[in-house]
């Protein structure tokens, strides 16, 4: 098709997608459509992964973000009962600001990552890396450590949240 | 390691503290515990190989799948992080007795201590952000732990956010550095550096990455969150932030530029130095016009970072900018927590401007004592601790083509000793409001009598640290 | 070139990403977009990391991506913690009422 | 005893020790012994020294006292240098000082700072004698600033008058800008000759360029224009008679103020040298010679007149050394310290006979009450006036003699100046002794004769005064001029007077007709039409006017010198140091506060801002690193 | 080991004294300052029995890993300061006797705090050992003029502390520069910074100049860096004006002479005419603005700075006579200058005031007062005979030598310095009595023993320099050796 492959075709599909939701979650008002977007960009990034042949990390990828974070904000804003236009804006010359330093960022990010051409290209099709076997090996293999120290960074995150959320006992 | 894994050990038994009901113990255990810690690390420090001011990196005393590594440089800087925490742990006692969740308190410190000491001895990428975030997360909850006060709430969110962002920069970097050469591990990513030839995007990378570490220890323009984030927080998390997580993230910093991108300071230096130019100036000038005493020691310890940054660029040869580096964190970490202990214990009616400390010298004239060699050596006056500090760092950047930093340094450091003797005068000079002693508890005391000695000791001694490696 | 699609494209998408992140972290003032913001950047990393894992043929940046997700997890859960408290305190999430400590 | 010279200052000094610790406790009498018997011996010793030094045959003998100021090659002992210059004012001053000291035991009886008197007298004695003994130029200073000091203390002896004070100051420090000159003059003798030992720096001057030397010799004579009170540094002088009258005939006429003639006359080689410092100080001295004159001619302050006339007789002097007549100069400095001593101590006696009055004009008649006195004074005025055969026409002929042979028209001056001296003098004397009395009836109640102790003095130096004259008898008379002779070893003589004898003749008798008629113009201006001066200056003619107010140099001075200097520093003060340099360094300090306002300022507390900063910061730095 | 021991002797005795209580601290401390005078006599016999004796070195390792040393030990100047500092501290120890002050004892251990920093400073002979001593010397002083000083004194004091630890820290920069140019192995040592300096380029030689030149123009002040010294004299008690004018300026002349002459030749030859122009310039300056002081304290201050101005052109000139004249005049100003602030702090005490103009007439009720003060004033002035003129006629004849103009313009000074003294003492001691004075009364014991000791050094050492000189002169010939 127009002589690009079914990948490619794909990709373009998805990145335009992906790029059109994350700009809908920062210039949607309302929050909600905000997290709606949001997870509508995740699902375009697991599709990504699967491009990629990240087969194992999409599944998760949509576990976690979608299923759980997401859900999460949903919450909160429920709870908060954001549900609304009402939310004050940022001066428009703010928003002008933040667009003109996004777009110089951009530039200077594109300029300054040029020279990936360099890089060596590895045969690509057959891997076999995103499987869960694969990972799990590297996973408990290589990174034991930080897969265990991890579950003290969960610990804290788990501690604070509890401490912050809850009453005060007097 | 082992003090590594102690204080983890600690953080999880202090959750426990709250369910099996040893909570009045919990004091007296986790202060041994940050003792033993420190007594396992000082062993593990005996059992290094004889030698130990080989170059950096050698002497491996533990070390897991390139992960983590603890050698005689993150032993030296875990040993600095575990006795300041000690000290901290003595200064805050009261903190922890009124609060209520005081469990949670003291597992969050735990945790925090946790990652500070990953950040001495990582060795992969993968460490060293979970080690960032292992720390950062229970301090954005510490920062905000005062519930009900809005400045804190507004202290932890602000750090959050900020920390969020500076995170994403640094995996930004840390992926397009994984891009470049293929693996998270530092001594690869060396050696793939030495091998030459690299995408420019892999600069792009050490750029991002240098961005989240100078926000981590706070430099301009990326210092902002610092003085909201000190401000706000209680005063002992503030004392916890401007001591173990600054030595934390220089300890972390200095891994990073020293070792792994030392090949490529051409890229960074320049960077560095104007960065350091503008904390100088910026801290320094505006700590002058501050009225908090808080605000003024969040200020001051951005101009400190910029001198430890000085020590970063000036990339001595051998181990001479490592040692400058955990000279100084040790000489800082004493005087700040010296300093925040009495302004604890002055501000406790809520007061923490200059007033607070009219006539201290009146009032309670040790105390006054030992916050004047604090402050005298924070100021860098000899024979202080601080003194040295700064001599060191001069002394190695002066070899170098930086010297415009140099009288940069010292114009600011004038304006320095204004601020910190500011705090001297009102002590000294000013008419007390009240003629009431200041009753300070023992252990304060104790504290303060410590701190003041080691300052004065090291400043005497220095040798006795930079010997050390 | 991953399956016909040069590198390039992946890195510029993941910093277009990344960028519509930073933009909208600069220009909303709803504390919770803000951190839906981040969580986009670091998914954007999660994209490059991902590519560049399989430009390498290397498993561990996808090990990497579960670490990146913990703590995003981690953060999150942290950050509305805050904010649930930083609401019941001051009954908003506008950040730009967030700013009594200043100068 | 040459080596026992150490003694001759050592007297004073122990005689100013003696009264200046125990001053008080003494008894007037016993004090003023001490004074007196102090000079007395050094007086005893300097004789000694001086015949001994007559016999002997080395003319020129150093007695080193001690080491003082050692540096390298600066090398200042505290030497003493016997020679017959310094020996014949050792006579001078000690002969003449202990007279005065005499002379004060009366004049000084009633006042209360008796002993301080003479504390400061035995003192200055003693930096006089330091002065002449000296062997360097160093020793020659340190008693050259202690008679200014001196001078200071006794101008301002009655310190309780403040305008006595200011002329105590001004006096010090005119003789501060003089001495500022002679301290350069002697840096640079050390650094052209290495040394500034006499013997030493003499014996090297012809290796020196006639430039340097001639250096040498202005700013030498720069300390003499200010001891010797020569034009411009000359108004201290007629304001020093602030100070009790021996003290004005010590040390304001017969000793210290000849110091510079002294000090010239001691470098005397570097002038000989150096024609064009000789021709400066010639005219300096002839300047100051007719200009003083002048000014004495209105003046009714009896002390005033002296003073103005010694200021006139000191550029006479100044006059002779700029024409090389070094020991007609020694020789007037001789004559002068008698008759001039005398004429000062006359006038103290008058002052004291009335009761302070200082006022010419409130005077007259006095030649009956105080019959000593007058006969004495009246014997010193026509010495001075330079009527033969009295010692003032001797030494004055022969200065006369001198310039005229090296120009005419100085001589002129010289003659003009004497004539004036003569007209002023007898102006004096006729107001003062003549006439009738014009004080109160309590003054004239109390007139009476001094006492011995003050007459007796009087005597011996009018004795002196007219008998003084043999020192120096004139060659072409066919006599021995015994100063020449005596001062031959230290002074380079001019050629022998070539001039045919019916010049020196003529020369004589001009100048003593001259004075003569100037005598009978004044006998008739004052005696026969009893002209008196007016007692209101706004009679004066403006020419009078002028002068009586002294040309108003003083006021001039004020308006160059002193006024603008208090200016400047008042502006340096006020504006330099405390606006531009403190507002500097104080400017700094409010800068950094400045700034750190606006600093501040950009800690806004939005987050919003915060991110946008640190993006910004991650731009610039991006951009400026790898966009090269 | 003698000289380690008198800086040792008032550390201890000061700590001893800040245990103490009230008013035996008074008798205590000036007893130990009795006991470091006396041992710093001895250390003199000693060096005159034999310069090079050990007892006068000491030597041990401090810093090892810099090379830092507590090096200390006498020569000719160092020996001289030394004596001048412990020969003044018990003076101003005695003058404070009349004064009653809070916490004594805390003040008197901070004087002798200060005084062994100050030994410390004379006689260092590491570079980085004279810098920490440098800076130790400033807390003490900072804290005495803070506590017991007169009005507004934090702002002044605190203006004096950063102006000065602002030069000192330049210094220390310059100090570094030359430790890191002493070749293989770094060493603090003054001989081998000696020879650093000494191997620098010119230019390298002008930054070391320059860095080091500012920290002791500022204190010793030479304009323009003087603003902050008269309003710190004036606010601080009168001890510690004695101790900033009478010792601690002679740090800054000291540290020219011994820390920057013989470091930098090139640079010497190359600015020296511009610092030399400066000291001249001051010289000048000061003595006008003297010239119309009303507060006679204030009077005394500007005086110091000519009088200091004129020492830095001495040293400058670097000629046998110009440093030698400095060493000596040293010595004299730090006599002069605590007999003439102990002047204006009787004046204080008895009447009230430091005005010229409110005061008169003072002599009339206390003849001997007006004796001494005169005699101070004399010395002051640099009449011959007295201490002032052997040190200001070698500082000339050296000036002299560098240049004619400076000289003469230096010497102005000698006639200034006639004007604003003689006009001061007769406005303060002559005419009549002020009727809005009380009256005077005689003066206390300890006032008086400090003025006849003064006066007595002033004439002392005016007939017979010779104890200085032989001391200063072979000192500063070896020094200036080193310039060859």
């Amino acid at each position: 098709m127009l002589g690009y492959s079914i990948t490619q075709w794909l990709f373009g599909i998805l990145s335009f997608l992906a790029i059109m939701f994350g700009l809908m979650v920062v210039f949607t008002r309302n929050p909600i459509n905000s997290v709606l977007y949001l997870v509508l960009t995740f699902f375009c990034i697991a599709g990504h992964y699967l491009l990629l042949n990240a087969q194992f990390l999409a599944v998760v990828h949509i576990v976690v973000y979608a299923g759980a974070i997401m859900v999460l904000f949903l919450f909160v804003i429920m709870l908060m009962n954001l549900n609304e236009d009402s939310e004050p804006q940022k001066a428009v010359i703010t928003k002008v600001i933040a667009g003109c330093i996004g777009g110089v960022l951009l530039f200077v990010m594109v300029g300054s990552l040029k020279g990936a051409e360099q890089l060596q290209l590895q045969a690509s099709g057959a891997s076999q890396i995103g499987l869960v076997k694969n990972l799990g090996r590297v996973l408990f293999g290589e990174f034991l450590f930080p897969f265990e120290i991890a579950s003290v960074l969960l610990l804290a995150a788990m501690v604070g949240a509890i401490m912050l959320g809850k009453k005060e006992i007097k | 390691m082992k003090g590594l894994c102690i204080i983890g050990g600690l953080g999880v038994l202090a959750m426990m503290a709250e369910v099996f009901k040893f909570k009045k113990w919990l004091y007296p255990i986790v202060l041994i515990g940050v003792l033993g810690a420190y007594v396992a690390n000082f062993i593990e420090w005996t059992q290094l190989a004889d030698g130990q001011t080989g170059s950096f990196l050698d002497h491996v005393f533990f070390k897991f799948n390139n992960m983590i590594r603890f050698d005689n440089v993150s032993l030296a800087f875990s040993g600095v992080i575990i006795i300041t925490a000690f000290f901290w742990f003595i200064m805050s006692n009261d903190y922890f007795s009124n609060e209520t969740s005081v469990v949670d308190h003291f597992s969050l410190v735990l945790f925090a201590l946790t990652g500070a000491l990953m950040l001495t001895a990582f060795t992969n990428m993968t460490t060293l952000f979970l080690g960032i975030e292992i720390l950062s997360i229970p301090m954005y909850v510490l920062a905000a732990s005062k519930k009900g006060d809005v400045k804190s709430n507004e202290a932890g969110f602000k750090y959050l956010i900020m920390g969020s962002l500076a995170s994403a920069f640094l995996l930004f970097g840390i992926a397009l550095i994984y891009g470049a050469t293929g693996s998270f591990d530092l001594m690869q990513i060396r050696s793939v550096i030495s091998a030459g030839n690299l995408p420019v995007f892999f600069y792009a990378g050490v750029i991002m990455m240098l961005v989240a570490m100078l926000f981590k220890v706070s430099a301009a323009p990326f210092h902002f969150w610092a003085p909201d984030v000190y401000e706000g927080s209680p005063t002992v998390i503030t004392a916890l932030m401007s001591t173990v997580v600054k030595t934390a993230a220089f300890a972390a910093f200095m891994r990073l530029f020293l070792v792994t991108f030392g090949g490529v300071n051409e890229t960074w230096g320049m960077v560095m130095a104007i960065v350091i130019a503008l904390s100088l100036f910026i801290s320094n000038i505006t700590a002058a016009s501050q009225n908090s005493v808080k605000r003024m020691l969040a200020y001051s310890s951005i101009s400190h970072a910029a001198f430890m940054l000085m020590a970063i660029l000036a990339n001595a040869p051998g181990l001479t900018s490592v040692k400058v580096i955990l000279y100084y964190s040790l000489a800082y970490s004493i005087g700040s927590i010296a300093s925040f202990t009495v302004l604890y214990q002055v501000s406790k009616k809520g007061d923490e401007s200059y007033h607070a400390f009219n006539g201290l010298a009146k009032r309670n004239p040790m105390i006054a004592l030992g916050m004047l060699i604090s402050m005298l050596s924070l100021a860098g006056i000899p024979v202080t601790a601080g003194f040295f500090a700064k001599y060191y760092v001069f002394s190695a950047l002066i070899a170098t083509s930086y010297k415009w930093l140099l009288i940069l340094a010292v114009l600011t450091s004038c304006v320095g000793v204004y601020y910190y003797f500011k705090v001297i005068i009102a002590m000294y000079f000013k008419k007390p409001e009240t003629e009431e002693p200041v009753q300070f508890e023992l252990g304060h005391a104790l504290l303060l009598g410590i701190t003041a000695m080691v300052t004065l000791v090291l400043g005497l001694m220095p040798d006795l640290i930079i010997r050390m490696l | 070139m991953i399956n016909g699609i040069p590198i390039n494209y992946y890195i510029l998408l993941s910093a277009i990403l990344f960028i519509i992140g930073a933009v909208g972290v600069m220009a909303r003032r709803n504390a919770i977009i803000i951190f839906m913001c981040i969580e986009l950047m670091l998914n954007a990393v999660n994209l490059l990391l991902v590519a560049f894992s399989t430009l390498h043929n290397d498993a561990n940046g996808q090990v990497f991506v579960f670490f990146v997700m913990a703590v995003a997890a981690a953060e999150v859960a942290v950050g509305l913690a805050i904010l649930s408290m930083v609401y019941r305190n001051i009954k908003s999430i506008d950040i730009d009422l967030l700013s009594k400590l200043k100068n | 005893m040459i080596k026992l010279v150490g003694l001759i200052p050592l007297f004073p000094l122990i005689g100013f020790l003696i009264n200046g610790f125990f001053g008080k406790k003494l008894s007037k009498s016993i004090s003023g012994a001490i004074a007196c018997i102090s000079v007395l011996a050094s007086f005893i010793v300097s004789v000694l020294v001086f015949m001994e030094l007559h016999h002997a045959a080395d003319k020129s003998q150093v007695v080193e006292i001690f080491s003082w100021i050692n540096s390298d090659s600066l090398k200042i002992p505290f030497s003493f240098l016997v020679d017959p210059l310094s020996t014949w004012f050792l006579l001078i001053i000690t002969g003449i000082g202990f007279l005065i000291h005499i002379y004060s035991m009366g004049y000084m009886h009633e006042d209360e700072g008796f002993s301080r008197f003479f504390t400061y007298l035995n003192l200055f004695v003693f930096f006089m004698l330091l002065l002449v003994l000296g062997n360097n130029y160093l020793v020659m200073f340190v008693g050259w600033e202690g008679v200014g000091l001196c001078s200071y203390l006794l101008i301002g002896f009655w310190f309780k008058n403040n305008s006595y004070n200011k002329a105590a100051n001004k006096a010090f420090v005119m003789n501060r800008i003089g001495d500022l000159g002679f301290l350069l003059g002697i840096f640079l003798i050390f650094t052209t000759f290495g040394s500034i030992t006499f013997n030493e720096v003499f014996g090297k001057v012809s290796a020196a360029s006639t430039g340097t030397v001639t250096a040498i010799a202005l700013l030498l004579f720069i300390g003499a224009m200010g001891k010797s009170a020569q034009i411009p540094l000359y108004t201290w002088l007629p304001d020093a008679m602030a100070g009790p009258t021996p003290v004005s005939a010590l040390i304001h006429a017969a000793t210290m103020v000849t110091a510079g003639i002294y000090m010239v006359v001691r470098s005397n080689i570097f002038y000989s040298m150096s024609a064009t410092a000789s021709e400066f100080v010639a005219i300096i001295g002839a300047i100051t010679a007719l200009f003083a004159a002048t000014i004495g001619l209105l003046q009714t302050d009896i002390k005033k007149v002296l003073a103005y006339s010694t200021v006139s007789q000191l550029g006479l002097m100044f006059l002779a050394l700029g024409v090389g007549a070094y020991s007609s100069a020694v020789f007037h400095v001789t004559t002068h310290a008698f008759f001039k001593a005398l004429l000062f101590l006359g006038a103290g006696s008058v002052i004291h006979a009335m009761g302070g009055e200082q006022d010419i004009r409130k005077m007259g008649g006095l030649k009956k009450a105080l019959p000593v006195t007058f006969m004495t004074m009246f014997l010193g005025t026509i010495a001075i006036s330079g009527l033969p055969p009295f010692s003032g026409f001797f030494s004055k002929d022969e200065i006369l003699a001198h310039v005229y042979e090296h120009s005419p028209a100085l001589w002129f001056v010289g003659v003009l100046t004497s004539m004036l001296t003569a007209f002023y003098m007898f102006r004096m004397m006729f107001l003062t002794f003549w006439g009738s009395f014009r004080g109160t009836h309590e003054q004239k109640h109390h007139l009476h004769e001094s006492p011995k102790s003050i007459t007796i003095p009087l005597i011996v130096l009018a004795v002196l005064s007219v008998g003084g004259g043999v020192l120096g008898l004139p060659e072409f008379w066919g006599f021995n001029n015994y100063i020449g002779e005596h001062l031959d070893s230290v002074i380079i003589r001019k050629n022998p007077s070539i001039m045919p004898h019916d010049t020196e003749w003529m020369l004589m008798g001009l100048t003593v007709i001259s004075a003569v008629a100037v005598i009978y113009f004044a006998y008739q201006m004052f005696m026969k039409n009893g002209v008196l001066p007016v007692e209101n200056e706004k009679q004066l003619k403006s020419w009078q006017k002028l002068v009586y107010n002294k040309y108003y140099v003083d006021e001039f001075y004020d308006a160059i010198i002193r006024k603008p200097v208090d200016g400047i520093s008042k502006a340096f003060h006020k504006f330099f140091d405390i606006q531009v340099i403190d507002g500097i360094v104080n400017g700094v300090g409010s800068t950094v506060n400045w700034i750190s306002g606006l600093v501040r300022k950009v800690q806004t507390g939005h987050i919003g801002f915060y991110i946008m900063a640190m993006v910004l910061g991650v731009i610039v730095i991006l951009f400026t690193t790898l966009m090269k | 080991m003698l000289t380690g021991l008198l800086i040792i002797f008032p550390l201890i005795a000061s700590l001893l004294l800040f245990v103490m209580k009230g008013e035996g601290a008074k008798k205590a401390v000036l007893g130990f300052s009795i006991i470091e005078f006396a041992m710093s006599i001895y250390a003199y016999v000693t060096f005159k029995a034999d310069a090079a004796s050990k007892m006068l070195y000491l030597n041990c390792t401090w810093v090892e890993s810099l090379g830092i040393k507590f090096s200390v030990g006498l020569d000719g100047i160092s020996l001289l300061l030394v004596l001048l500092t412990t020969f003044l501290v018990p003076l101003i120890i005695l003058s404070s006797f009349k004064t009653t002050y809070e916490k004594p004892n805390a003040f008197y251990g901070l004087i002798l705090l200060m005084q062994s920093a100050l030994v410390g400073v004379f006689t260092a002979n590491d570079g980085f050992l004279f810098y920490v001593f440098w800076e130790l010397a400033l807390i003490p002083i900072y804290f005495i003029c803070l506590l017991w000083g007169g009005e507004n004194r934090g702002k002044i004091t605190f203006k004096f502390f950063v102006y000065t630890l602002f030069g000192s820290l330049f210094m220390l920069i310059g100090l570094i520069f030359l430790y890191n140019h002493t070749g293989e192995v770094k060493s603090w040592n003054v001989n081998d910074l000696y020879a650093a300096g000494r191997s620098l380029t010119e230019a390298q030689q002008t930054f070391v100049f320059w860095m080091m030149f500012l920290a002791f123009a500022i204190k010793m002040p030479i304009f323009p860096l003087h603003t902050w010294q008269p309003d710190t004299y004036v606010v601080a008690p009168t001890q510690g004006t004695m101790l900033l004018s009478g010792i601690m300026l002679k740090m800054g002349t000291f540290g020219l002479i011994k820390w920057l002459l013989p470091v930098v030749p090139l640079a010497l030859a190359k600015w020296g005419g511009l610092a030399v122009t400066l000291s001249v310039i001051g010289i000048i300056y000061a003595s006008c603005i003297a010239i119309v002081q009303k507060d006679y304290k204030r009077l005394i201050a500007y005086s110091s700075i000519a009088h200091v101005g004129l020492i830095a052109a001495g040293i400058l000139s670097a000629t046998q006579q110009g440093v030698q004249g400095a060493v000596i005049q040293m010595l004299s100003h730090g006599i002069n200058v605590v007999g003439l602030f102990l002047i204006a702090d009787i004046l204080m005490r008895h009447t009230g005031t430091r005005e010229i103009d409110k005061l008169g007439g003072i002599r009339n009720m206390n003849g001997q007062f007006g004796v001494l003060f005169l005699i101070i004033m004399l010395g002051s002035v640099a009449l011959p005979l007295t201490n002032g003129f052997v040190g200001e006629f070698l500082l000339l004849t050296g000036v002299y030598q560098y240049s004619h103009m400076f000289a003469a313009i230096a010497g102005l000074s000698v006639i200034l310095g006639a004007v604003y003294m003689l006009r001061s003492y007769q406005g303060i001691m002559l005419g009549e009595k002020k009727d809005s004075l009380g009256t005077f009364g005689s003066l206390a014991e300890s006032d008086k023993i400090v003025l006849l000791i003064v006066c007595a050094a002033i004439i002392g050492f005016g007939v017979y320099p010779k104890p200085l000189n032989d001391l200063a002169e072979p000192a500063v010939k070896a020094l200036l050796q080193n310039l060859k």
